[in-house]
């Protein structure tokens, strides 16, 4: 009977799906493990420094201000970051650090404060209790018989953490007190402005009120100051965006240019002869395995760093990815136009220009703009390699790892610049394929 | 016969075209002077001309090659050296695909309307996507490698981030098109969300998605290789140290690079060649269905 | 069972779909649905099994008002009240089984159907259902690969899967050619016969409500217009419905396939019977 | 002949802002010396600056001992050495310095027989190939597996800081003026920079080996410029922190004596030894 | 103009598609070729069209061989000799004007067709064509956007753009429903009766071919093995085209609509009419 049959065959094919549902899990379950071994997954958890990441999450938003004295000179000098283009002026000199009878007290938040005192004497005084600390000119004299867990002591230097991340650092040359400050100090004007520390409100009335330059009006003033900012950069930084969107355009619409001609020497039903099909087709294979990235290492010898050079790689490489795409798509394209305008004796040029072209245009279309969106991302990374653009600025202010405000505010501002381009891409994609 | 007398088209199809002409006269004439200024820009800014340049373009590669050849003997023995590296700059990208695609299939599914568990969400989960399809897998893996430590973890996360991003949008526009009927079947069953999903739409997606995936996997061996310059270990990692080193190791650096190339060729193959397949036998499927 | 609805309502935006229709069914019957294009129909079938929600009224089974579940309760209502649709709705990239077992994902776990862990019975008893509406032959076939009256009936066999108290089926044979519209219909009117399921379709022709229902009732612009037996239903009754004037012809809408010649019939066992 | 612009390459060590803030002023002199237009290139290491000096794209730069090796040793006609950065004290040396977490129980070179040791970049001096040919005459082979369990490359100093203090690597290797004192991170160098930042604290580390004092590394011209041009522009930063002492210390990375004369010979040494590197690596 | 086929002969391969086929038109006359699928209807007419090259034979037309012709003498005979598909082979994405100006590329220069310089002439009389088609409302609408029947007539505007002596179609109707097939028909036919242009045209209906035709070719594996007018074409004649059996019945195959009725007949004229 038809039912025995036919259950058996159903019983193997559940069983069959049955097999593959949970073998395919099983699969990928297994090889993550082996991955997690292979790349010791446990012992990172060891490794991981996670006061690096607060670190780094606290200097996202935050600044420090230093004071340090020099305990030889017996200077004290107050500064953002320790930067030497940003140490405040005398008359600029930060609220919280204030002369006293016996020295300079510098409060620090939750009832801290340190006071430098005379001959090196440092007094750090918390809510528990006070220390005291000398430089001397062989060390560090300290006499705090149980230090608490945040003090690192040696006869040679003694750091104390503060809470919200303030730090005080006593060597025998320097002794130096961080304070940490909510926000991105210097980010519009820095301390050579005469706009630096004005309210928004000071900024609105000197705006509108009499010039301080005569030569130029406030608001020009200003902008320039803000264009010029010693410290961000402002105007490096936007020159650095555009260098990038600059790269990546070049490099995706001349790859582009470029490949449309070729696409058809490599397509089977345009270009018959295998031997020049295969030769292009090779070409293209090689063009897009070396990555952009050597490309840039290749280049730079000739062009040297550059947004040239970066827009070459990518030119490069993008020319093999796009022959192989629109290769596929002309020979995807529907024949039947094509033997339609033939069967009316058009030559083999109009064939293409009205029956090949209008099929393979939006295709062509979205996917250069579906590349000059991910080239943008691409050419931050170039330019880390090659010089230009943001990603340098972001890599450089990486690996010295002593801005990280600035780091933020460069991934803030390539994440930006990929999402608009994201953005315009798609809507010229829209607009150009619809019409 | 019409209401509209055909002179009168013609007129008004004549002066769409002189319009459209007009148009896209004035677009390539935008686009070109773009492409031209924007090469200028280029080329001034850069430290060498691209007219100065092009006769030394082939200056490095002779000087490595020619090093190589010379060295030739010893290239098989730097692979092999590399061998374990290519294993981890594989596993990097295979793991971080896999990752990336599990996360960007939940993804898709939270946030197409229409599919969403959530609808009040979903273009929250798309805002989701975008900045995580935005991030550069570089500055990610910088991030945590200062956090983790260098070695293949913090490029695995990185580039699992940036492939839920990319492919979470991608899976989301093919579950869009995916026929309703089916989950409306299955929800007149009485079925929950998972099932009408698991049942209903990925039967329907899975080719295309499996294709979108195998895709990236593709991508992400060369992202694999690009981090390892940055610091995160693999292939890469050896590559740039042989590279930078310059002469005198080129044939470190020409046997690296043979192997990454090689391995990108073969996997583009491999991949192209299943994606063809699947797509394949999806339309004999549909084709099957109509006869 | 009785089915009692009581001014059921479904309002789309200022549109009203379905406006208070109001009706009891005491005991398992098949029940016709007519109306022109927009009427309501689908709408009032889709309230029925919950695919879309009542702005207002209440439908009492068994003296539970239905439309007022939520979540599991309203999950498991739908799993007792089985739908087919005109365009059938099955998972097209799945084999027949799988589609046909889908009727139980409500019964039984989530684990499990995810894992497709169907017991031997369920997979026997998905066969025989398979076998009883003569497709068992397509049981390992994907659904898309069949023919548009197989696929319903595959489609039919789900619901029947679900064990179901009322089977609703919205246009069953509209995709379908008269051929096999005829098999669907006979499908549905046997299993009412042999079951004692109540069946309500939803029908654009008047001659397939005729033969095939034992009470018809007929919607217009939402509201329910005529309730009573196929024979009451005139041609003066059906312009009513329709809304048409005296030029209303019934053959412009009928798909009916003439009274069964020997060599029709012949096929029709044919298809039957594979 | 003439020339129709300069270029100079500025090595890494800051990040490229400061680099470009740093050197401005030298471009300005240099523009009014030369009376060509100047520009100034940051590239992200150091093989982009010996790169753009090899393919004839950058006209003078301040390179690392090793890095005027690598020139030399591609292309002997590249590029010749004019000044070097001279220390307030008369001398122009620096040192590389090993160190390593001292919890970690590290105090001497022999205590790191079977742990991992990290170096920066390929072609710095300091941070690779003083260590790489200093180290094995001491008996501590470079052969992975031999003395070391593994030699990894961090990609630049401040990697390899990093990367101790995190205790990814058992030990580094870094560069210092050897001036000031240990807990200070010295008075400069990769070490004090991190100091100063507030990435490490010098309570954490030991040093564990210092090498033989290292030539600075040269400024370089590149040979094909015309001979004026090359008088000029050495001439003009020798005399630099005469003319301009602020701008010598954003050009000079910190307070100097200026640039003095050097010759090729200076970096025999180096040359000697890069050779010697590139033979064992192949 | 007098059309003189001599043993046009076409291999693929080892399978002979079309195998010596003679036959001769010596005036104006709509031709309908039949046969069943694989015959070398299509073969035949595109060796005409030079769309396919002949193996053998010759394609005497007032004298002169068309099928040796080579380059752009053959272009221009592809010019003067239009082709209409059963999938009309329009190219989608573009509107309707462009693809009836398409007949022209052959008569204009490549640089001013390539960059869209039509003259307003042409434009002029690509919308009078398209007027007398009945779809000039559709001009400027894209291609893809018509219904079927529509982008046929769009096809067979682009054929009289192209002002041919002879009008070749291949299964014309195939893909169009009754109603649309009749208005292409008509105006296949339209076109012979009131330009006096030859129109040869693949049919796969006999009905059709009677109704339509002057005179029917039947063709059978390639050979032709029936010329002669459309009334002598008995059924017994239609079974050896065919190779049928005693079975055969033309019900089977036939599209037609039944003897037009008056309601027809007025929706076909308000089709035509827009
Ligand atoms: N999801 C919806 N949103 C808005 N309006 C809807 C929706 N579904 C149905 N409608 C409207 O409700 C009215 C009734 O629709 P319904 O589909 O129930 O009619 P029907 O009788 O099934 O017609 P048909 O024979 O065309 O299927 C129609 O006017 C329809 O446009
Ligand atoms: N390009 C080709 N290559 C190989 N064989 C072909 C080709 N074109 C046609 N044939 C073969 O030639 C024979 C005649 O085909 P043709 O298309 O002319 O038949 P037809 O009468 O038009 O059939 P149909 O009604 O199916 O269109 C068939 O056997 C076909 O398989
Ligand atoms: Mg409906
Ligand atoms: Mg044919």
């Amino acid at each position: 009977m038809a039912t025995i049959d036919t259950n058996i065959a159903a019983g193997r094919l559940i069983s069959r799906k049955r097999f593959w549902s949970f073998g395919v899990p099983a699969m990928v379950v297994v090889y993550l493990a082996y991955v997690a071994v292979a790349f010791d997954l446990g012992g990172l958890a060891g490794r991981a420094r996670l006061d690096n990441g607060a670190l780094l999450m606290q200097d996202f938003w935050s600044y420090k201000i230093h004071v340090t004295r020099d305990n030889r000179r017996d200077e004290i000098t107050s500064s953002i970051e320790g930067m030497r283009n940003a140490t405040f002026s005398p008359e600029q000199r930060p609220d919280f650090v204030s002369d006293t009878a016996t020295g300079t007290r510098v409060e620090l938040p939750q009832g801290n404060s340190v006071e430098f005192g005379a001959d090196g004497l440092v007094t750090l005084t918390t809510p528990d209790g006070s220390y005291q600390v000398r430089a001397t000119r062989t060390g560090v004299e300290s006499d705090i018989p149980n230090p608490p867990k945040n003090f690192n002591i040696s006869d040679s230097r003694v750091t104390a953490y503060l809470p919200e991340g303030a730090r005080l650092t006593v060597t025998r040359a320097r002794t130096e007190v961080f304070r940490r400050q909510a926000g991105w100090e210097l980010f519009f004007f820095d301390l050579s402005s005469e706009f630096y520390g004005k309210s928004w409100g000071e900024l609105g009335a000197l705006a509108v009120g009499p010039r301080i330059q005569p030569d130029q009006s406030n608001i020009g003033n200003m902008a320039h100051d803000f264009w010029t900012n010693g410290i961000w950069h402002h105007g490096d930084v936007a020159w650095a965006i555009f260098e990038t969107i600059l790269m990546a355009f070049l490099g995706t619409f001349a790859a582009g240019l470029i490949s449309v001609p070729l696409a058809f020497l490599a397509a089977s039903n345009f270009t018959p002869l295998a031997v020049v099909r295969q030769a292009v087709r090779r070409i293209f294979d090689l063009l897009r395995g070396v990555d952009a990235l050597i490309w840039t290492v290749i280049m730079s010898r000739a062009f040297g760093p550059g947004p040239l050079t970066g827009s070459l790689a990518i030119l490069l490489t993008d020319t093999g990815t796009f022959g192989k795409l629109f290769s596929e798509a002309l020979e995807n394209v529907d024949e039947k136009p094509i033997e339609g305008l033939r069967s009316t004796g058009a030559g083999s040029i109009a064939r293409i220009r009205w029956a090949v072209i209008p099929q393979v245009a939006p295709v062509i279309l979205s996917q250069l703009l579906y590349y000059f969106e991910s080239n943008t991302r691409g050419a931050t990374v170039i330019g880390a390699i090659t010089g230009g653009g943001i990603g340098l600025l972001l890599m450089q202010a990486m690996q010295t790892q002593q801005d990280w405000e600035h780091v933020a505010y460069y991934i803030l501002l390539i994440v930006l610049m990929v999402m608009v381009m994201d953005w315009v891409s798609g809507r010229l994609r829209a607009r150009l394929i619809k019409g | 016969m019409t209401t509209v007398p055909a002179d009168r088209i013609a007129a008004a199809y004549h002066a769409q075209l002189s319009r459209r002409r007009a148009y896209s006269t004035v677009l390539w004439a935008v686009f070109v002077a773009l492409l031209v200024a924007g090469f200028d820009m280029a080329n001034s800014r850069n430290a060498g001309g691209f007219v100065a340049g092009l006769p030394k373009v082939l200056d490095y590669p002779a000087a490595l090659i020619g090093e190589a050849w010379d060295k030739i003997g010893n290239l098989p023995g730097h692979m092999l050296r590399a061998l374990p590296a290519l294993v981890e700059t594989l596993n990097i990208a295979a793991a971080s695909t896999l990752l990336g695609t599990m996360g960007g299939a939940v993804m898709a599914l939270l946030a197409t309307s229409g599919l969403a568990p959530f609808p009040r969400l979903v273009p929250v989960f798309r805002r989701i996507l975008d900045i995580a399809r935005a991030y550069p897998e570089m500055v990610i893996a910088l991030v945590l490698i200062f956090v983790l430590g260098g070695g293949p973890v913090p490029a695995v996360i990185a580039i699992a981030f940036h492939t839920v991003g990319a492919l979470g949008k991608l899976f989301s526009e093919v579950a869009e098109n995916a026929s309703m009927k089916p989950v409306e079947g299955l929800e007149s069953v009485g079925a929950s969300w998972l099932q009408r999903m698991w049942f209903g739409i990925v039967p329907q997606v899975a080719p295309n998605w499996a294709s979108y995936a195998m895709l990236r996997f593709e991508i992400n061996i060369r992202a694999s290789a690009i981090l390892g310059f940055v610091g995160a270990g693999g292939i890469g990692y050896e590559l740039r140290n042989a590279i930078s080193w310059g002469q005198g190791r080129y044939d470190a650096a020409a046997a690296i690079f043979l192997l990454l190339f090689g391995t990108i060729v073969f996997f583009d193959q491999l991949t192209s060649m299943a994606r063809n397949r699947l797509v394949r036998g999806q339309e004999q499927g549909q084709a099957g269905g109509r006869i | 069972m009785r089915i009692e609805a009581e001014q059921i309502t479904r309002i789309f935006g200022t549109a009203t779909a379905v406006d208070a229709a109001s009706f009891v069914i005491d005991r398992p019957m098949v029940v016709g649905i007519i109306g022109s294009s927009g009427a309501g129909k689908s709408t009032l079938l889709r309230m029925v099994n919950r695919l879309t929600d009542a702005s207002a009224g209440r439908l009492m089974i068994d003296g539970r008002d239905v439309l007022a579940l939520k979540g599991s309760d309203k999950r498991a209502w739908q799993a007792d009240c089985a739908m087919i649709f005109q365009q059938f709705n099955l998972v097209p990239r799945l084999d027949v089984v799988s589609n046909v077992l889908h009727g139980l994902l409500n019964k039984r776990g989530l684990l499990p159907t995810l894992f497709n862990m169907w017991s031997r019975a369920d997979i026997d008893r998905a066969c025989q259902i398979l076998d009883r509406l003569g497709i068992a032959e397509q049981a390992t076939k994907r659904a898309e690969a069949l023919s548009g009256g197989q696929q319903q009936r595959v489609a039919i066999a789900r619901a029947l899967m679900q064990d179901p108290k009322i089977i609703l089926a919205d246009e069953p044979i509209a995709s379908l050619d008269p051929m096999n519209a005829q098999i669907v219909m006979d499908t549905l009117r046997r299993i009412h016969d042999e079951d004692g399921r109540t069946v309500i379709a939803n029908l654009h022709t008047l001659d397939t409500a005729r033969r095939y229902c034992d009470r018809v009732i007929g919607m217009r612009k939402g509201r329910i217009v005529f309730d009573g037996m196929p024979d009451q239903l005139t041609t003066g009754v059906a312009r009513d419905i329709y809304g048409a004037g005296a030029d209303f012809s019934e053959a412009t809408t009928s798909t009916a396939i003439e009274p069964p010649a020997a060599a029709d019939r012949a096929y029709a066992d044919r298809l039957l019977a594979d | 002949q003439d020339i129709k612009e300069f270029r100079i390459g500025v090595l890494g060590g800051e990040n490229a802002q400061e680099r470009m803030t740093n050197n401005e002023c030298l471009a300005k002199h240099t523009q009014e010396t030369l009376g060509v237009p100047v520009r100034i290139f940051t590239p992200a290491d150091y093989d982009g600056v010996i790169q753009g000096l090899l393919g004839g794209t950058l006209d003078a730069a301040i390179l690392g001992a090793s890095g005027y090796a690598k020139a030399y040793l591609t292309d002997p006609e590249s590029v010749e050495p004019v000044l070097v950065k001279t220390n307030l004290d008369g001398a122009s040396d620096y040192f590389s310095v090993g160190f390593a977490r001292k919890d970690s129980g590290i105090a001497s070179m022999d205590d790191l027989k079977g742990k991992v040791l990290g170096f920066g970049d390929p072609n710095s001096t300091s941070g690779y190939l003083i260590p790489a040919v200093e180290m094995p005459k001491k008996g501590y082979s470079m052969e992975p597996g031999a003395f070391f369990k593994e030699i990894k490359f961090t990609g630049g100093h401040e990697q390899t800081i990093v990367a101790v203090n995190n205790g990814d690597i058992d030990a580094g290797v870094t560069w210092a003026d050897g001036l000031g004192n240990w807990e200070d991170g010295y008075n400069s160098g990769a070490l004090r920079k991190a100091v100063d930042a507030g990435i490490v604290d010098m309570n954490d580390m030991v040093e564990i080996w210092r090498s033989e004092p290292i030539p600075e590394g040269p400024l370089v011209v590149r040979k094909a410029l015309p001979a004026d041009v090359k008088a000029k522009f050495t001439d003009m930063m020798a005399n630099l922190i005469k003319t301009d002492k602020d701008c010598t210390y954003g050009v000079a990375g910190g307070e100097t004596a200026g640039f003095t004369p050097v010759k090729h010979d200076n970096y025999q040494s180096i040359i000697e030894a890069r050779k010697l590197e590139e033979q064992r690596g192949s």
